[in-house]
């Protein structure tokens, strides 16, 4: 399984080693992490909820797009579900490849992609107590 | 016919419920069936011309539905 | 000190650690890794050697350019010198970052600037018993 | 006046050792030192414009040098 979701801590080291492989010579690994302030707002900590069967078919193929694309089947993707605390991982993508070019471009890939068309929803905690659904549109990261 | 409809988020929060089942014409379109949901209490609030996903893969406005089709409604995505 | 020769093998995760902070959203890990294979040729090992006073500056110029240009302190950089085993890391960049964008931008650019301008050398050895110094500018990753 | 010449990687295994003192002309340049260098035994395989670094900063062929100076010859670089 490349592509998966998860209600338990990422674990960054495990997905370097899933994508080991001696042909590589360049490996890239994002991490998304729950920030302390969003736009402007203090944040407390944050929940993802998703679609999991339509998340998993979505990551899963954009996992595959990524390998066929940049020609390297090394290629992972972690998305945690459910309450996570600041500075936690909420996302995770490992890709190696036999150059760094095309491993920094696959990363890269799978991230965007990911915040394009992958259905997950962020609903965040606000320091005054407030709560709000992120709208992708305004969010940045 | 019968279809399932899958709200999240902030939708299915608008709504009060995660899903609904709604008997809706046969061939009806993804864009009809949005009609039909935006008369639900608290569907409303609803976007325009929101994303819409029918047995888990995105779809057109113009795509004819088939009985028990699953047809998600979602909100803009924010992962990662 | 976030820019480091080292004849110990690479602790990536000590790298992740190191450049984490509150604020950063996204965080980026390159890691450089000898290849079973080299321009077609069987590699069984590698030997880096250095302008040790110069390498360790030149790292800490390109990390110090880094974060001006891409505006944030969290880069770390560790060469590793000395012999390698195939699948060892050489070399590790993390940056972390409040957006992706530029934490991608800001690894891509130490691992470039190192390719172009830090005093390191590559001694391959090769299965048939035969050496050669890597020349940067037929080797390719 | 006397610099030092550091060679190193396959400029040290042409020449044979890793450095080695020169007595220049006052004033010399990197470029009029380079040529005393390609005098020296094994050294003629050394390529026409090598990398230089002065007090361990690169530098250009006309820089002129003080005594004392470490001037490295950089053989293509291949960290990473």
């Amino acid at each position: 399984m490349r592509a998966l979701l998860t209600r338990e801590p990422i674990d960054s080291t495990a997905l370097l080693e899933r994508v080991a492989g001696r042909a590589n010579g360049a490996t890239v690994l994002f991490i998304g992490t729950v920030r302390e302030v969003n736009e402007g707002r203090a944040v407390t900590g944050i929940e993802y909820s998703a679609y999991e069967s339509m998340a998993q078919r979505e990551l899963s193929a954009i996992v595959e797009d990524a390998s066929a694309r940049y020609g390297t089947p090394h290629v992972v993707v972690v998305h945690r579900l459910g309450e996570l605390m600041l500075g936690e991982a909420s996302v995770a993508v490992a890709v190696a490849h036999p150059r760094r070019a095309p491993a920094f471009d696959a990363a890269r890939f799978v991230i965007e992609q990911l915040k394009k068309r992958v259905p997950i929803w962020k609903l965040e905690h606000y320091v005054d107590g407030t709560r709000e659904w992120v709208n992708a549109g305004t969010a940045h990261r | 016919m019968v279809v399932t409809i899958l709200l999240f988020a902030s939708y299915a929060e608008a709504v009060g419920v995660p899903s609904v089942k709604l008997d809706v014409p046969p061939g009806a379109t993804v864009s009809e069936v949005l009609e039909l949901v935006r008369a639900l209490p608290g569907a409303g609030a609803l976007p325009p011309g929101p994303l819409v996903a029918v047995n888990e893969s995105y779809a057109a406005e113009g795509h004819p539905l088939a009985p028990g089709d699953e047809v998600a409604i979602i909100p803009p995505v924010a992962g990662g």
